[in-house]
Order: structure tokens, then C-alpha cells, then sequence
């Protein structure tokens, strides 16, 4: 069990056993680049192609199954395609922001898999404040949209642009606010040990943070700031296709479109990472007896489970207005984060006085009843309506 | 030695971006630019073992700051080139005068000092932990003041930049359309078009 | 039952679209993409796609008389007829001119079926072959007559019911025709004895012509 | 922040392009004051023809202070295809197959259009087994037209295709129906003059009415997916207002003004075919906006239901045509005719005038679509760009019909 | 470990950097951009002579340059905010032409 657990890290230790003592440091983060890069690489051609299946599925077809056993091999003929496109740059556009915008967008993405822990002793570096690391190499996405939209002189570019990063600002502080409480009782910035922290077993089930009514919150908020987070539906305002054409990747093409493609996936998969690592848990086991699964299948599980519901959600809502957007963050999560702080304070300070039962539900009562209220406050003008007939 | 090595580059970095920003003609360039400087400044902030400092550097510089100029240079119309400026112009010179005078001001005694030469502690580290805790107890009071700061910052530059405009009341409301004569006044067609 | 919590309508439908996606997986009702090239749907005997022309045996008993109906009826003018010019017997046995030249364009074509509405000697039919992509736009998609003429029996495999209406209409009109065609022969064996009877027999006959041609004269005026 | 925000998306557009660019130029970007007196630039932006949610080829000219329409022109006629001016040249008869291609979604309730007026031009009755399989055919073409652009709406809305699936997967099964009854599953060329062309397959009916029966079920399922859906209300209640005094004077018919509260189907006014002899009720929108014109429809959807089930029930036997009726080589009698139905989007109406020869001497169509679109300015002014999308897409155009 | 005058000379190059282009260009936000330059040197100061300092164990320098990074901040959405301001009733940001006191 346990050598199935650390196998890979066991494999890295012997690969660098033939490296000189002076290179290890530099022969490990090698290894680990490799590694990540493989991996989420493999789970974004696999993302691909099953979203495309899922949705079809969603709507009653089977979705692409032309291509290989199953349509698997879609995104090698995506890739192709892709690659062989003729990479068209306009007139008009800014030639060099036009280039970077989408390395801008796709490298420092990688960085912050740099401190996820995949699994038992297995994130690439030790951080003491990864947390911040990891939003910190995420505020570059901001700086490439607005490259692409704006380099590209196109009228929806820049619409698509503006929406980008006004939304993209203005998720960014309810998807911090709503790890403060993660923060606050784990006491650490260290992503491995805000994992420690949830791996306990009460009565054979993990001490997840979701399992706590501020956890829950918090996961149901981070999760909405995520989905904004990443350009995805019902929050696709950036490139709604159906209005501003492509948005900022109207003018892009081959494989600079790949390259942003590829960003906005890797970005989803970094916050989908953090989700997991903060609320559910990480790599630990949901109940005692399934320690003897290896942790990073424990990890990549939970992993999966939630891209499957960003898939599930594209499939379902439709998209919000710009003002709607916005008017949804700084006047619904925005608050429910910080109401979700104080539940979390209230958690902890209840915990010598209160059953747990009693304060579980306090503490989930309070988050509804604002949730509600504010819910309320912001659909003021909308209801279900009632119809008269003409005979 | 490597050590010396990355330095050099992020000094050859910081600087080249920092020169870029002040002098490249189009406002948004500088901006991006200032945002690769910043960044490089992070790195810079790496090296001093700074890594809490150097995280908050590209958060609130590269996240926010470099966002917030460019929105500016966007709203101001900026990003008109100014109509004059040359590649190389008076201004160059000028800049380059005051960059030399300055720095030779600031250098001239730093590298003549024989103290600064001096090798750093093996080990300085500030974890996190440590920072929060100087910060809710010696340092109170400062973070207080600066969240009063911040708050008001806010809600001054959201009062600075309000329009004067008076918000559209209800967006269910229509503008009457007077195009159209109104259905009443409608004179009715009595053509019987049925008729074969 | 409605629970109306804030975001129960966004719930519901999370829930709808699961349900479709799990029935997906056993439900055909939830699944219902007909993958085209390896399974095709079977067609309705109605379907119609562009005209063909119907031959009893072969191309030589082709049922077109070349009456030009049907060009000119058809709204985007899509076929073109040029009359051969020596008559043939037809099945009735009546000498007909049959098409020298007779061209759809299934570009031009909007698949209307009034042709084989409108077509007294229901000659014209309309095919159900629908692949009909070519490279070339312009001379593939012009079928001339060899290409538009199919068997009575291709005509049956298709739209049987029709067919068969057709035939036995046609064998009525066939063993009218024949007995009218034993009376004359009666008529021809009892006026033998009479003077001058080959006159009269191709007289007779060349009347019978006539006055066919003149009816669909006659409807094409109209 | 939701001023700076305002702020951001002010006049910020143009900071895109410089000056000494050619795109100036191309852009229309125009300077104007506002009653502040400070410079507004405001952006023009041509939607269309290649847009992904115009329904077709069409366009519209948008001008935007930030992404709020301070102007909008519909520009049409892409798809212009001379449909009045070839019916001069026409048979009568020939005429029928091109109103398939009007409103190409609903060929069957153009066909009737059309045969309603040249049965009144030249007196011709049509059958009662006729009536009754026409008033089937146009309650189903209602079905789905009606399914197919809610669907569309949610599409343009951005609801990625899964309601636009439901809603064809719905559509298909009517679509099966009219392929097996016409031979064609779009183009369907059905109707003549005094009857319709062929009678009911065998079976054909026991399968409408499966359809029928099954029907209400989609129904439920499609407004349990979206009707209750937050962001869809947020998105379309009072969104795209169309006042009621405007809708009359504007001459919009069909859903679009019965959303509007204005009591008006042509199916209960004109009682045109057997419709006095059916049950049914027209459902009203009191506030005329995107969710009542949604709404309407998917009421209607289930009225039609209702004309379906008693006319699949009562349909009598009989003869499909009416023997005297003439189709090929029609000549009315000189004259002139004006005849309306309630087709899905509204009222259409063709007006002919005959000379007595083998064609009209005039033929003009009163597409629905076309005069619910001229409207469209006066619904998207101040709204945003992602609204003007989905007020189109409420209007219910095809683009066959507003070209013709 | 490089030495301490290295990061200084940065520092004082950065800020010389950062002076010259407060001082010459005309473009507000440039100007703004060229002081948050200055800061950004000085915050390099601080952390320099913290690192290189004795006080290793007490996070001096840290702590102020947390206060700096903060104060910047609020410096740039007020400074920014100002120069849109100004824009609405100038119509510019050239620092040259807003010359009178007068709005």
C-alpha cells in the first residue's frame, strides 16, 4: 500500500540518484516540470474530448466518436488541425502584444500547479505561503486577455477585452475571500498543511473542510468564483459567442488559438486543483477504510468530480449579462464571503460551548438566511409570472 | 556564482523593462511594461529570501496596479500616441541626463561605502506565521490605520471617478417613441380587400 | 412540488439535464442521433428527391411522350425537352414521340414534385436517392436522360403504393385499349371483304394520334 | 465600484485605436457631448451578416456608448431572392412550392396562406377532410416552430445548444410526420387549391397522435430545465419592452403582440378553415418583454395541443380535394384579394391581383417576420449589446421571409 | 549570496529609472507609473537591509514594506482616479495642459 502510494515519489528519488549532488535541486524541479506537464497535458486532451462527450450526452447525442476507439483520439486530430492552421494575424494588429498575449496567458498557468499537492509528499516545491504564490502567478491571466483583446484591433476583441478583465477582477476577490475561512482555521498558508490539517477521520468519515458549514459555503462560493475565474458557462461573457463573436480570440487563430484554448483549460484545472486541496480534503481518503487507496488517485478523483461539473453546468444555464456579472459579485458572493468569514469565526469560537450538531446548524443557518435574503435583495424585480386567456 | 548569475539577469530584466516603460511611445506598452518590471522586482525580492514580499509584489503590482493604469490609459483616451514624440527625441537626452545625475547621486556613495560590502546571515527567513503574528501585535495599530486607508482610498477613488451622470432609473422603462403615430389616432382603412 | 429557494429554477435544471445525460446511456428516446453513413433511416414510401423518368422493360419503352408538360410546368425550369423525330409505338400501342433530349437540372431543381404531379402519362416520378454531392457543379448535376430513366420495377421498390395505382391504371387503360384494338381488328377482318382497307386501317389509326396529341395540345393550352 | 465600472465601460472602447491607424476611419468611431459636455466616443458596430446569433444573414447597424445601444438599424435583404416578382411569371399552381421557402421553418402554414387566397380569388371550397388535415399540419408546424425558437432564444442567450436540443430532438418527430405525409420534410409543397395533394399515409394518424400525446411531456421537461432558471428571468424580464400601444401602431402581430396584451389571433378573429369549430384559448403577456414573448410561446404551444387533440379525434372521411377545383392551368377570373392566417410568427398575408391570365399580375406578400423587425430599434435602445441579441431572438424572424 | 551593494545598486539605478520618467514625460499616468518605480526601490531597500541587517529573527524590513505595497496601492487607484477625473473636464492627460487651478 504504501509503496503503491509514494511509488512516484520513490521513481523521482531513484531517477535522481544518478544525478550529481550539485545538480539534484536542479535535476528535481526538472523532474517535476516533466511530470506536471505530462500529466495535466493528458488531462486536457482528455478534458477535451470527454466535455465534448459529456455535453453531447447532456444533449442527447453521442458527441465526437469518429476519430479513434470512441473518438479518444479527437484532440490528436484537434492538435493537428490546429497546428496546420494558417496563423493569421490582421492589419492593424499590434504585432508584438499579438504574439505574447497567449504565452503570457498559458506559462505562468503552470507555475501554479508548482504547488498543489498531488498527493502524499507530492507537490514540486515546499512553500511557505503557496497560497499566495498560487494567486499570485494567476494575476498574469488578467494582463493576456486584455493583450489579446487589445492587440488585435477588432471591436469585439476589445469588448471582450473589458468584459474579461472586469470580470476576472471582480472574481478575483470573492475566490480569495472564500478561502479566508480555510485560511483562518487552518492557520497556515502552506497548501500541504491545510491538507494535514483535513485528514483526520471523525466516525470513519474525513474531516474535510466541505463537511463544515463554512466549508460548504466556501466550496459552493469558490467554486462560483472559479467558474468566473475561468471564463467558463454561465460566466462566458469574454468570448459569449453568441454576442461579441469569439471575444478577445476573435482574431486569433492555429496555434495561438491552441495556446489560449490550452490556458483557459490549464486555468480551470489550477483552481479545480486548489478547490480540491482546500475543501475536499486534498489527497486524502473520504472514509478510514479506503486509506489503502494510493493518495493521488484519491486526489485526481476529486479532481475529475469537479470538471465534471464545470461540464455539467456548460450544459445547462445560460449566460449572464455584463451588468448582471458584475452586479452578482459585488453584491451577492462578495458579501456572502465575508458573511462566511464570520460564520467560520463563530465555528470556531462555539466549539467549546455548543454541541456539534447545534452549531453545525447555527452556523449553516446563518449562511442561508443571508444567502436567501441577499438572494432575494438582488432578484428583486424578477418572479415567476401568471398568464390571463382570451377565450 | 549562479547565484551572481541570476541577479545580473534580473537586474538586466528589471531595468531594460523599467527603461521601456517610461520611454516607449504608446501609454499601454509602457503599462505592460511596468508590469514586467514589477514582476522582475519579485524576483529580485526571491533572491533576499523575501518570498511572502516578493508573492504580494506581483499580486498587488501585476494584478492591480499595472490593471488599473492600463484601464486608465484606456479611459483617458491614452493611447493616442502624442503626435510629436519621436523615437528618439530631446526628451531622451533629458531622461538620460536625470537617470545618470541620479543614480550617480545614490551610487557614488553606496559603492564607496566599505560596510555595504558586507556578506548577509546564512539563514534570515520570515515565515508567514511570524509576519501575522507581528502584524496583530507590534504592528497593530499600523494595520488598522492602513485598512482605514485602504477603505477610504476605495470609496475615494470610487467618488473621484463617479460620472456625473444620473443613473438610468429602471431598465424596464422605455423611452416613448414618438415615430409611430399612436394607435387611436390611426385613421382606419376601410378598403375591403376581400373583394375579388 | 416547487421549492422556491434562490436558485431553485437553476437546480431543477441541473437536475433535468442529468437526467437526460444518464438516460443517454439506455434510453433511445434520450439518444436519438442516427449516425448517417454506416446506419441509414429507412425512408417513408412519400419521400421524394429529385425526377426520374420510369421505362417499362427497358429504356426503349421509356413511358415519356415528350409533351413538354411538365417543363412547362416546372416552377425553376429545370428541365429541358427536346422531342425526337420519329414516333414509336407505345404500350397502348399508339405512336408517340418519345424525348431526344430530356435534361433536369438537380441543381436548379428544388424538388417540388409538381412534374410527376402534372404528368398525364406518369412518366415522370421523383427519385429518393439523396446523395447527390458531386465534385463539379455544373455537368454532373445535369442528368440526361439515360440517367433519369429507371425500371417500373425501381418505380415499385420505391413508392409501391403509387406504382401499383399507376399499373393497374395503366393496365386498364392497356386492356381497353386492347379491346378496342380486337373490336378494330374485327372491325378491320369484317370490312376486309370491303374495298380499300389498308387506307382506312392507317387512316384510322393516324386519327387515334392525332386526337391524342391534340388533347395534350389542347391541356398544355390551357 | 459599480460607477467606476460604468466608467470602464464609457467611451473606453476607442482607446483601441490610434489615431494614424486605418482602422480609424473604418470604424465610425464618432465624437460626440454629452449634456456634462464630456466627450463620449461612441462605437459603431456592424452585427452581421457573418454573426453568429443574426438568425441568417442579416445585420445590424449598432452604434454603443460602451456596450448600451444608442442606435440600431436593421439592414436586410441579403437573402432577397425576387419571390413577388417571379410569381408574375408563375403558374398558380407553381407558385406554391416557392411560399415553402418564405418562412422556410413553416412551409405548411404558407401553403395555406396562399391557398386560402387563391380559394377566395377563384371561389374554390375546400374539402372537410382537407380543413381538418390542414388546421393538423399548421397546429404541428406551430409545435415546432414555436419549440424551435425557444430553444433558439436560450441558444442566443448562451445556454450552449442543450434547450435548442431538446427542442429539434422534438421537432424531428413532427418533421418525421410531414416527410411521411408530403415526401419532404421542410419543403413541403402540400397544399392545393380546394383539398391538399395526397391523403394521410396509412397509420399516419395514430403516429400524429403519439406525437400529440407525447408532446406536453417535452414541454415539462423544456420548462423545467430553463423556465424557472434565475439567470433567464434576470436576462429577459424587462428586457426589450415592446408597449402595447406601440406593438398596435407598429402593425406587429402573433405572439410578439399577444405578449404584449393585445388580444389578437387571426385564428379566432377571421376564423378562417374550421377554427370556430375548436376549443381553444389565446394566452396574453401583460408586460411585453423577452420573458412574456418566451412565455407566450410556450403557452400557445399548448393551446395548439389542444386544437390537436380535437382535430385528430373528429376528422372525418371524405375525398381530399375538391373535384371542380382546378390546379393546373388556373386562370382566375380578374380581380384582386387580400387573405390572412395566423402563421406561427404572426399575420401573413398575401395579397393577389389576377388579370385573368395563367400568373398574377401582382403578387405581394405581409411577412410577419419583416414587420415585427422594424421595430427592433425602439426595443433595444438602452439596452446592452447581449440584449439586443436576445430581443432579436424574441422577435422570431426568418430571414426567407423578411427578404422573401 | 551576492552582496548587499548589488541590490542597493539596483535599487538606486531603479529609482534614478523611475525619477526620470516622473520628470519627463507628460502623460499622467506615466508619471505615476514612474513614482510607483521610486517605491519599488525603495521597497528594495528595505528588504535588502533587513535580509543583510542583524535583525534577521524580527521581520522589520518585511513589515514595512507590507505597509509600502499597501500604501502604493491606494496611492494608484486615488492617483489614477484623479487623472480620470481631471480627463472629463480637460480632455487630457498631458500634464503640461492642466495649467490652470480653475475646473
Amino acid at each position: 500500500m504504501n509503496s503503491l502510494d509514494q511509488i512516484f515519489v520513490t521513481l523521482k528519488q531513484w531517477l535522481l540518484s544518478y544525478v550529481p549532488t550539485d545538480f539534484q535541486p536542479v535535476g528535481s524541479a526538472l523532474l517535476s516540470i516533466v511530470a506536471i506537464i505530462a500529466v495535466f497535458g493528458t488531462a486536457f486532451a482528455l478534458t477535451t474530448i470527454l466535455e465534448r462527450k459529456g455535453l453531447g450526452r447532456i444533449q442527447n447525442r453521442p458527441g465526437p466518436n469518429r476519430v479513434g476507439p470512441c473518438g479518444f483520439l479527437q484532440p490528436m486530430a484537434d492538435a493537428v488541425k490546429m497546428l496546420t492552421k494558417e496563423d493569421i494575424v490582421p492589419y492593424a494588429a499590434d504585432k508584438v502584444l499579438h504574439y505574447l498575449a497567449p504565452i503570457v496567458l498559458t506559462v505562468p498557468i503552470w507555475l501554479a500547479f508548482a504547488v498543489l499537492p498531488f498527493g502524499r509528499n507530492m507537490s514540486a516545491i515546499e512553500l511557505d505561503a503557496s497560497i499566495v504564490f498560487f494567486f499570485a502567478v494567476g494575476s498574469a491571466s488578467e494582463l493576456a486577455v486584455f493583450m489579446a483583446g487589445w492587440s488585435s484591433h477588432n471591436k469585439y476583441s476589445l469588448i471582450g477585452a473589458m468584459r474579461g478583465i472586469a470580470q476576472m477582477i471582480s472574481y478575483e476577490v470573492p475566490l480569495v475571500l472564500s478561502t479566508v475561512p480555510v485560511l483562518m482555521l487552518s492557520g497556515t498558508l502552506n497548501l500541504n498543511e491545510i491538507v494535514n490539517a483535513q485528514s483526520g477521520f471523525s466516525f470513519g468519515v474525513g474531516q474535510w473542510n466541505v463537511f463544515t458549514p463554512w466549508g460548504a459555503a466556501g466550496f459552493l462560493l469558490f467554486m462560483i468564483a472559479a467558474t468566473a475565474e475561468s471564463n467558463r458557462a454561465p460566466f462566458d461573457l469574454p468570448e459569449g459567442e453568441s454576442e461579441i463573436i469569439a471575444g478577445f480570440l476573435t482574431e486569433y487563430s492555429g496555434f495561438k488559438y491552441a495556446l489560449f484554448f490550452l490556458g483557459e483549460y490549464l486555468g480551470l484545472f489550477a483552481v479545480t486543483g486548489l478547490a480540491v486541496t482546500l475543501f475536499l480534503g486534498g489527497w486524502n481518503a473520504p472514509l478510514a477504510f479506503l486509506n489503502v487507496v494510493p493518495s493521488w488517485l484519491w486526489f485526481f478523483a476529486k479532481f475529475g468530480a469537479l470538471i465534471a461539473v464545470f461540464i455539467w453546468a456548460r450544459g445547462t444555464v445560460p449566460r449572464l449579462r455584463f451588468d448582471q456579472l458584475l452586479n452578482f459579485a459585488w453584491k451577492f458572493i462578495v458579501p456572502l464571503t465575508l458573511v462566511n468569514i464570520a460564520v467560520a469565526g463563530i465555528w470556531y469560537f462555539s466549539s467549546d460551548h455548543l454541541a456539534y450538531a447545534v452549531r453545525w446548524l447555527i452556523c449553516a443557518g446563518i449562511f442561508l438566511g443571508f444567502y436567501e435574503l441577499l438572494g432575494r435583495f438582488l432578484s428583486l424585480k424578477r418572479a415567476p409570472r401568471t398568464y390571463r386567456y382570451a377565450e | 556564482m549562479p547565484n551572481k548569475i541570476t541577479f545580473c539577469l534580473t537586474v538586466v530584466f528589471t531595468l531594460s523593462a523599467a527603461v521601456a516603460a517610461i520611454r516607449l511611445r504608446n501609454p499601454v506598452h509602457c503599462a505592460l511594461s511596468a508590469a514586467l518590471a514589477f514582476a522582475g522586482l519579485a524576483v529580485a525580492f526571491l533572491g533576499l529570501d523575501a518570498e511572502f514580499i516578493a508573492f504580494a509584489q506581483i499580486l498587488v503590482y501585476v494584478g492591480a496596479i499595472s490593471i488599473l493604469s492600463i484601464f486608465a490609459v484606456l479611459l483617458t483616451r491614452g493611447t493616442e500616441v502624442e503626435p510629436t514624440a519621436a523615437v528618439f527625441s530631446r526628451s531622451w537626452i533629458t531622461g538620460i541626463a536625470i537617470t545618470l545625475g541620479t543614480a550617480a547621486a545614490i551610487l557614488v556613495p553606496i559603492f564607496s561605502s566599505s560596510i555595504l560590502y558586507k556578506i548577509a546571515p546564512a539563514v534570515a527567513s520570515a515565515p508567514v506565521q511570524m509576519i501575522g503574528t507581528e502584524l496583530m501585535t507590534h504592528y497593530l495599530l499600523p494595520m488598522e490605520v492602513m485598512g482605514l486607508l485602504l477603505t477610504s482610498a476605495l470609496i475615494g477613488a470610487v467618488v473621484i471617478a463617479m460620472s456625473d451622470r444620473p443613473e438610468k432609473k429602471d431598465d424596464s422603462s422605455h423611452p416613448s417613441v414618438t415615430r409611430y403615430p399612436s394607435a387611436e389616432s390611426k385613421p382606419a382603412t376601410k378598403r375591403d380587400l376581400t373583394t375579388v | 412540488m416547487k421549492f422556491n429557494f434562490q436558485g431553485a429554477g437553476i437546480v431543477r435544471g441541473f437536475v433535468e439535464t442529468a437526467r437526460n445525460f444518464l438516460g443517454s446511456y439506455y434510453d433511445p428516446e434520450r439518444l436519438t442521433t442516427v449516425e448517417y453513413p454506416e446506419r441509414k433511416l429507412a425512408l417513408p414510401e412519400n419521400v421524394r428527391t429529385v425526377p426520374f423518368l420510369v421505362y417499362d422493360h427497358d429504356m426503349s419503352g421509356l413511358r415519356c411522350t415528350a409533351c413538354k408538360i411538365c417543363e412547362q410546368e416546372c416552377p425553376a425550369a429545370c428541365i429541358k425537352i427536346i422531342k425526337d423525330t420519329v414516333k414509336k409505338s407505345d404500350y397502348l400501342g399508339k405512336s408517340q414521340f418519345q424525348p431526344q433530349v430530356f435534361d433536369i437540372d438537380i441543381a436548379v431543381c428544388m424538388s417540388c414534385g409538381i412534374c410527376a404531379e402534372v404528368c398525364p402519362f406518369d412518366s415522370i416520378k421523383m427519385d429518393q436517392v439523396y446523395e447527390l454531392a458531386t465534385q463539379d457543379r455544373f455537368a454532373p448535376l445535369i442528368l440526361h436522360k439515360e440517367q433519369l430513366g429507371k425500371s417500373n420495377a425501381y418505380f415499385h421498390a420505391i413508392h409501391p403504393t403509387d406504382a401499383v395505382e399507376t399499373d393497374s391504371l395503366r393496365d386498364e387503360a392497356k386492356r381497353k385499349a386492347e379491346t378496342k384494338a380486337a373490336a378494330d381488328a374485327a372491325a378491320k377482318a369484317a370490312a376486309a371483304v370491303k374495298p380499300k382497307p389498308e387506307i382506312s386501317t392507317t387512316a384510322n389509326s393516324q386519327s387515334v394520334g392525332t386526337s391524342a396529341t391534340a388533347n395534350v395540345e389542347k391541356a398544355v393550352a390551357t | 465600484m459599480s460607477t467606476l465600472r460604468k466608467e470602464i465601460s464609457n467611451g473606453s472602447f476607442c482607446g483601441g485605436i490610434d489615431v494614424d491607424s486605418p482602422l480609424r476611419h473604418f470604424s465610425g468611431a464618432t465624437r460626440t457631448t454629452n449634456t456634462n459636455g464630456f466627450a463620449h466616443d461612441l462605437l459603431e458596430i456592424s452585427m452581421g451578416p457573418h454573426h453568429p446569433s443574426t438568425h441568417g444573414v442579416f445585420r445590424m447597424d449598432v452604434i454603443v456608448d460602451g456596450e448600451e445601444i444608442v442606435q440600431l438599424k436593421p439592414v436586410f435583404g441579403y437573402l432577397h431572392r425576387n419571390h413577388e416578382k417571379l410569381a408574375e411569371k408563375n403558374s398558380y399552381l407553381g407558385i406554391i412550392p416557392y411560399t415553402d421557402r418564405l418562412d422556410y421553418i413553416c412551409s405548411m402554414t404558407n401553403n395555406w396562406a396562399y391557398v386560402l387566397a387563391v380559394e377566395k380569388l377563384s371561389g374554390f371550397q375546400a374539402t372537410e377532410r382537407a380543413e381538418y388535415i390542414r388546421v393538423i399540419v399548421s397546429e404541428l408546424t406551430r409545435l415546432f416552430n414555436h419549440a424551435c425558437l425557444v430553444g433558439f432564444l436560450l441558444q442566443d442567450m448562451g445556454a450552449l445548444g442543450t434547450p435548442l436540443m431538446y427542442a429539434f430532438r422534438e421537432r424531428e418527430k413532427i418533421l418525421d410526420l410531414f416527410e411521411s405525409l408530403t415526401g419532404s420534410r421542410m419543403m413541403c409543397n402540400y397544399m392545393r387549391f380546394g383539398g391538399v395533394r395526397c391523403d394521410l399515409p396509412e397509420g399516419w394518424l395514430d403516429e400524429a397522435k403519439k406525437v400529440v400525446s407525447d408532446y406536453p411531456g417535452f414541454i415539462d421537461q423544456f420548462e423545467a430545465l430553463i423556465t424557472g432558471n434565475e439567470i433567464l428571468l434576470a436576462r429577459s424580464q424587462g428586457v426589450g419592452v415592446l408597449s402595447r400601444e406601440l406593438a398596435i401602431s407598429a402593425g406587429v402581430t402573433g405572439p410578439m403582440l399577444r405578449a404584449s396584451g393585445v388580444n389578437y389571433d387571426i385564428r379566432k378573429t377571421d376564423k378562417y378553415g374550421i377554427y370556430s369549430r375548436f376549443n381553444f384559448r389565446v394566452p396574453l403577456g401583460d408586460h411585453g418583454d423577452v420573458f412574456d414573448r418566451y412565455m407566450i410561446r410556450v403557452l400557445e404551444m399548448r393551446e395548439s395541443l389542444k386544437i390537436l387533440e380535437q382535430a385528430l379525434n373528429q376528422i372525418p372521411a371524405g375525398p381530399i380535394i375538391d373535384p371542380k377545383a382546378k390546379n393546373r392551368g388556373l386562370r382566375p377570373k380578374a380581380g384582386e384579394v387580400y387573405s390572412r392566417i395566423e402563421s406561427p410568427k404572426g399575420e401573413l398575408g398575401f395579397h393577389i391581383i389576377s388579370d385573368g391570365s395563367a400568373s398574377p399580375y401582382r403578387l405581394h406578400i405581409r411577412p410577419p417576420s419583416l414587420i415585427n423587425l422594424t421595430i427592433l430599434e425602439d426595443m433595444c435602445l438602452g439596452q446592452t449589446i447581449a440584449d439586443a441579441v436576445i430581443i432579436l431572438g424574441s422577435v422570431d424572424i426568418v430571414l426567407g421571409e423578411v427578404d422573401r | 549570496m551576492t552582496p548587499l551593494s548589488y541590490y542597493l545598486g539596483l535599487s538606486g539605478l531603479l529609482f534614478a529609472v523611475g525619477f526620470a520618467g516622473a520628470v519627463t514625460r507628460r502623460n499622467a499616468v506615466i508619471v505615476l507609473l514612474g513614482i510607483e518605480f521610486m517605491l519599488g526601490a525603495a521597497n528594495m531597500n528595505f528588504i535588502a537591509f533587513w535580509r543583510f541587517g542583524a535583525s534577521g529573527s524580527a521581520p522589520t524590513g518585511i513589515m514595512a514594506v507590507i505597509f509600502t505595497i499597501a500604501i502604493a496601492a491606494a496611492e494608484a487607484a486615488v492617483g489614477l482616479a484623479l487623472i480620470i477625473a481631471v480627463y472629463r473636464h480637460r480632455q487630457t492627460t498631458q500634464l503640461e495642459q492642466m495649467d490652470s487651478l480653475k475646473g
